[in-house]
């Protein structure tokens, strides 16, 4: 029963997006939203023509390494800032408040000031990793918090150190949670790449996004647009199945 | 590959990694920059890069390519920075217009929609009028890189580059004069060059002898250049600038359209990449004054006019 | 100013970092302005930042509400319709994988540079957070209600208006306080990209002439407004959630 | 067996579908009858089907086999027409509306102008009149589940469905809902069903009880319960209740596999 | 009362503060000493005070007055030495750990190394042999209530407290339970409080009955239970059984105001 209802979802999103698809082509072809709005098969071209492989390769994997540098920075900052904030709870309420500030720092303002006192690839990366922080330290507050209630008494009732509780209660009930966050940043450290990208980089997926809409090639820029959404979506589904595994786990 | 004592020269590009730096390229390529004892690196620009004149600022780049006006700016805002010459001592920023409003002369602008992409492009336009003595009666339609909205009717004109978005349009099938109207800024009384080369005074003076070199390698590869104009844009498209996806026509096409651009008018014996000094104490500070700039400072504390003809001399 | 300090000690600390690094530093102010020096020129021109304020508000306020309702009305539509709920619901998964500020020059491309984008653009942005969270709230209906109402023999009218309605209030509030900041920011950033009018435009104007303090005083303004925003629609979120509970 | 029952199971299966491709088969053949204006309970362990009986009977589940008749009609019917009165185990008030306004829901559910004179009248009845303007929240679950009992009764259903609706109470508040229980009951004879898992509840409050048991759900025992109406509290402490309860509580533990 | 008392509180208040900055009055001057190795039970209404009062025997909250001592030690003290041993009404086991480590989690939580074979007795003692590898989500309610009193016990603390272990269970598996508890606590015959609603469990299994009454938490009344152990079922079907519990429930009505 459940392999057939998940089986289901799978046909009905299939059918969706198939019928996504067909509407972009039917669009693009009839041109009904302009000459910048092409039809999927010229994109599709576009995607495949042997010529470009190696530079969607090579763009593909400078935004990739970027995005993850500045994931694995920004994770590692944003849960080090929840720990912290967890350890010493009087530091709670400034922590809060200081990522929310950070998270309302634009990052237009951002990447040209990182270009100029950083390097070009760090900026991609810093801007990449301010993003993440926020959202990987709000899922660190929510999930180092969501041990039961119930649960915090009896470690206390079996007094448990304070060590133990954090290491055998506070963190495996925060995976879920956590595993949520680490699927949320996802998007936001391609975002944070991409627009770090637009402010001088030479390389990246930014760049060719850029470098295509100044350059009218309307197949290169939607196709880029694809590429960088595919990634991002297969990165984002694949967490969302560990997401799953873990919340059967842990819940 | 490179000799590590090779001392390094950081340069800073104004734009995208394209042909427009052409001579760059090639002396990179052929090992001009090393021969000359050094080893250049390079960052790209962009249309949302920081200005060269913050990188040169932040100590990040020591040479770099800058607009008249935003040169002006910086140094207004004290940093102390010298002209060495220019890449491009005509400007191909023109106005492209439509034979139903066509821009000949700066009263044509007076009542038009015109579409340009950013403050350098506005400024341009506002400096035409106040040369003419005209009144600023135009309006803004903001627009990107591309010129296709002057052809769908959202502007009656547009403000591109002679090396680029015209040649877009003849790539569409368009024809100079019969579909649509060219008009060079130099030819509406403003007059600039396009890329300033420049860097810091205090770094011209602790290294003189390396900008030398730097500017001597830099007029072999312009030189080498003119010879064959897909060389360089073969550079761009499969080395230099392999991640922006150039199709290497239009690259080979701009280049060959640009190389007249790198020459003065009716001057072909002035040297490449040299700066003309009439040129700038005339329509320059005209233009610089016609654009609300006060207060300019003398042109020799701002342009250096010895670097490049002492780097010729060496070739 | 012990519970302020308590409170705010990280936005502060910045502010200090900030100074201390550019005076330190000695670097030009076009790299980076003294935080005093963007303090007075926001002080002393409260009318220019005042306008471009405006001129966000002015994109990010219709961008916010078209999105929020259109996101609603989609969500609802779902309800109604499996065919539009088969259609709807990959496209948000695909959207929520999607960094949609990176597809700004798509957008800008296929929708002219004119304001209206700009509202399109930040709608696009919010629709996501108010489609998702307004679909889960119609159907976080509580629990054994629904029941009750099919044994009462509510039409659909009825379990639409009194039951689904109310029921995703909070969701709609969660999805406010995820937008709102968020709709600044984003107004911000398109105006940059296309510089048309507000904050972003200024800034951009500002910074290619080199003054960087008003680039920065802009920024500033945006991040007061996107903060002002985050903790007005909190507390708002908090006030009906009690009610809700 | 009576000529026109109220409610009328004729052969009732009903079979789940479990998540790992196994089926479970909650009710098997079920046949039962309750006369108008008949007070019956259902005991049985847990996961015997008592619930799902319930469900059936409201139209929020259709049996796998047999044919269900209320008042005559399909079960279905009678919602629609806004003849029946449903309390669940959980209150499932709406946490939104305040307390008057949960049990003049079903008047805005059937479409009819709210009788605020009866509202207010069960209002009084369940003891919650300083809390006509509180929301649930502001309640404890035993005033949260009398006020769900006001609403089940408000648009005086010709048949009423009761699933433990006393379950999370201790027994002292428990005992005392009995109590208003059988008072409302008592001026309107509805036909009503009531779910229990406590053997003195039902004994106190039903004219006839049924005991099922689990797996499958089978009717085991029929009990008819003697005590005449009405009682009140003290026939509770009698030989013979006590009497009754132990024979029930084995009837119930008979075939009562050790289970979870 | 005893001379070295296991459990003693004397003139124990605790008054809580409320959202709306009321306060409430949960436990006023209760005095209770409870002797090793005594089974007492605690019954009374709902909100009377008393998961508040085992609360504060197991130091997760401290009394506004008075004094606590649990075997003439401060109440933490006692956990801190990991003698206590506690199960609550919802078994609050880990769901990521197997049934076997959930009840070896004392051990861990002590620093101490793991008693295999005392956690196998157990495990079997409590009918779970079969699933020491289950995880608790695959176990049903009342298979998971076992595991948490077998958790309880596996460190053979000196005194044990017990919040209506069985209070979600219907009758049935409830008396099933009861007995299980019976045989564990007769081996090792642990200093017990025993919270629950249900006069027949608290009769079955307690040496001593002590009866709360709200608002606020008083001790009503305290009774001695006087049947002979080892005791079973049958006990539960005496003439004497019936009439002690007819008495309690009534000595719990006394004075309960008609309250939520
Ligand atoms: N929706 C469902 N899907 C699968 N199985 C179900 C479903 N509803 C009920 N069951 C199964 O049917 C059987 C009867 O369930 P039901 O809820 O009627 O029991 P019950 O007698 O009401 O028990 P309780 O006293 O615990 O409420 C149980 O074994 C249960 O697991
Ligand atoms: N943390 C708290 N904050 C405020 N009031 C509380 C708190 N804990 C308990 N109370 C109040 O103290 C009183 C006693 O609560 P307690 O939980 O001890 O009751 P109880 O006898 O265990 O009831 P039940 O049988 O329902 O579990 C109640 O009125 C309750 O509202
Ligand atoms: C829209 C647009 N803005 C600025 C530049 C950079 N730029 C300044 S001068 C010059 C010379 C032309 O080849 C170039 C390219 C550009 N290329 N396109
Ligand atoms: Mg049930
Ligand atoms: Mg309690």
């Amino acid at each position: 029963m459940k392999y057939v209802t998940h089986f289901r979802a799978a046909i009905t999103a299939a059918v969706g997006f198939a019928v996504i698809l067909v509407l972009w082509q039917v669009i693009g072809s009839a041109k009904l939203l302009g000459p910048t709005f092409p039809p999927l098969s010229s994109v599709i071209a576009s995607l495949t023509v042997p010529y470009r492989r190696h530079l969607y390769i090579r763009a593909g994997l400078a935004t990739l390494s970027t995005a993850a540098w500045g994931y694995g920075i920004g994770q590692a900052g944003g849960l080090a800032a929840a720990l912290f904030g967890h350890l010493l709870p009087f530091s709670r309420a400034g922590l809060d408040r200081l990522a929310s500030v950070i998270h309302a720092i634009p990052m237009i303002a951002l990447g040209p000031l990182f270009m100029a006192v950083l390097s070009p690839v760090w900026a991609g990366t810093a801007i990449a990793a301010i993003g993440v922080f926020f959202v990987s330290y709000i899922a660190g507050c929510t999930a180092i918090e969501s041990a039961a209630p119930t649960h915090r008494d009896l470690f206390q009732i079996f007094g448990a150190s304070p060590l133990r509780r954090l290491w055998l209660l506070d963190v495996p009930s925060a995976l879920p949670a956590l595993v949520t966050g680490l699927r949320q940043a996802v998007p936001v450290a391609f975002l944070g790449t991409i627009l770090g990208e637009w402010f001088g980089s030479a390389h990246g997926l930014g760049l060719l996004i850029l470098s295509a809409m100044e350059n009218f090639q309307i197949a290169l820029l939607w196709s880029t647009v694809i590429l960088c959404c595919g990634l991002s979506l297969i990165i984002f589904v694949l967490l969302g199945y560990v997401e799953r595994i873990v919340g059967r786990h842990y819940r | 590959a490179e000799t590590p004592s090779l001392p390094v020269v950081r340069l800073k590009l104004g734009w995208i990694a394209n042909v427009q730096y052409a001579g760059e390229w090639i002396a990179l390529d052929r090992g001009f920059f090393r021969d000359q004892g050094l080893d250049v690196t390079w960052t790209a620009g962009g249309p949302n890069a920081p200005d060269p004149a913050v990188m040169l600022a932040a100590g990040r780049a020591d040479l770099s390519y800058m607009s008249w006006l935003p040169f002006l700016d910086a140094v207004a805002r004290g940093n102390d920075l010298v002209i060495l010459g220019t890449e491009m001592p005509r400007n191909p920023l023109g106005v492209i217009s439509l034979p139903a409003h066509p821009v000949r002369v700066p009263r044509d602008l007076l009542g038009l929609r015109i579409l340009a992409q950013g403050v350098n492009e506005t400024t341009s336009i506002n400096a035409v009028l106040a040369i003419a003595g005209l009144p600023r009666q135009w309006t803004f339609v903001p627009a990107g890189f591309a010129p296709d909205p002057l052809l769908d009717g959202q502007g009656d004109a547009f403000v591109g580059f002679d090396t680029n978005q015209k040649l877009t349009l003849e790539m569409m099938g368009l024809k100079q004069d019969r579909d649509f109207i060219f008009t060079n800024f130099a030819d509406l009384g403003f007059v600039t060059p396009a890329a300033l080369l420049v860097t810091t005074r205090a770094y011209l003076t602790q290294n003189r002898p390396r900008v030398v070199a730097f500017l001597r390698a830099l007029i072999q590869g312009w030189t080498f250049n003119e010879t064959d104009p897909a060389v360089a844009a073969r550079l761009v498209v499969e080395k230099y600038g392999e991640d922006y996806g150039f199709d290497l026509d239009q690259q080979i096409l701009q280049n060959r359209s640009q190389i007249p651009f790198t020459h003065y008018r009716g001057m072909p014996s002035r040297p490449l990449l040299s700066l003309d000094r009439d040129m700038m104490a005339g329509p320059m500070y005209a233009a610089a004054r016609a654009a609300g700039r006060t207060a300019l400072p003398d042109i020799d504390r701002i342009a250096d006019f010895t670097v490049v003809p002492e780097a010729f001399k060496g070739i | 100013m012990k519970r302020f300090l308590a409170r705010w000690w990280g936005p502060c600390l910045l502010l200090l970092v900030w100074q201390v690094g550019v005076q330190a530093s000695g670097v030009n102010q076009i790299v980076m302005p003294h935080p005093m020096a963007v303090l007075m020129d926001m002080a002393s021109n409260p009318l220019v930042y005042g306008r471009a304020a405006a001129g966000t508000l002015l994109v990010a306020v219709p961008g916010l509400t078209a999105g929020l309702a259109m996101g609603g009305m989609l969500a609802l539509l779902c309800q109604f319709s499996a065919v539009m709920e088969y259609l709807l619901t990959p496209l948000a998964m695909m959207l929520s994988s999607i960094p949609v500020v990176a597809i700004i020059p798509v957008l800008s491309r296929l929708f002219g540079y004119h304001m209206t984008t700009l509202i399109i653009i930040v709608a696009i942005i919010c629709f996501l957070p108010a489609f998702v969270y307004m679909h889960a709230g119609l159907r976080s209906v509580p629990a054994g209600s629904l029941d009750v109402f099919s044994v009462f023999g509510a039409g659909a009218r009825a379990r639409l208006l009194l039951l689904r309605l109310p029921a995703s209030v909070p969701s709609c509030m969660t999805a406010l306080r995820i937008a709102a900041p968020t709709a600044i920011l984003a107004s911000l950033t398109a105006e940059y990209l296309m510089q048309t009018g507000g904050l972003g435009a200024l800034f951009r104007i500002t910074t290619a002439e080199f003054r960087s303090e008003r680039a920065f005083g802009c920024s500033l303004v945006a991040m007061v407004l996107s903060v002002c925003c985050f903790f007005l629609a909190l507390h708002a979120e908090r006030a009906v959630t009690r009610r809700w509970r | 067996m009576q000529r026109v029952p109220a409610i009328e199971l004729s052969h009732v299966s009903k079979t789940f579908q479990l998540n790992d491709g196994r089926s479970i088969l909650a009710l098997d053949d079920i046949s039962l009858a309750i006369r108008e204006g008949e007070f019956v309970a259902l005991l049985g362990p847990s996961g015997c089907g008592k619930s799902t009986i319930l469900r059936l009977i409201a139209a929020l589940d259709t049996p796998g086999a047999g044919q269900i008749r209320v008042e005559g009609v399909a079960p279905a019917e009678l919602s629609r027409a806004h003849r029946l009165g449903v309390a669940f185990q959980d209150a499932a008030l709406l946490p939104w509306l305040s307390i008057a306004a949960n049990i003049s829901l079903p008047f805005r559910l059937a479409g009819h102008p709210v009788d605020q004179a009866r509202v207010d009248d069960l209002i009084r009845r369940v003891g919650l009149a300083d809390f006509a303007h509180a929301r649930p929240g502001q309640l404890s679950g035993g005033m949260r589940q009398r006020a769900a009992i006001a609403r089940a009764l408000v648009l005086s259903p010709e048949v009423l469905l009761l699933d433990e609706p006393f379950g999370a109470l201790d027994a002292v508040t428990r005992r005392s809902m009995n109590l208003e229980l059988m008072r409302l009951w008592s001026t309107q004879q509805i036909t009503t069903l009531l779910i229990t898992h406590d053997v003195a509840e039902a004994l106190f409050l039903a004219d006839r009880i049924i005991v099922l048991r689990p797996r499958p759900g089978r009717i085991a025992h029929e009990v008819d319960v003697p005590f005449p109406r009405p009682r009140d509290a003290t026939i509770m402490r009698t030989e013979q209740f006590h009497f009754m309860a132990d024979t029930l509580t084995n009837m119930l533990a008979d075939g009562f596999d050790e289970q979870a």
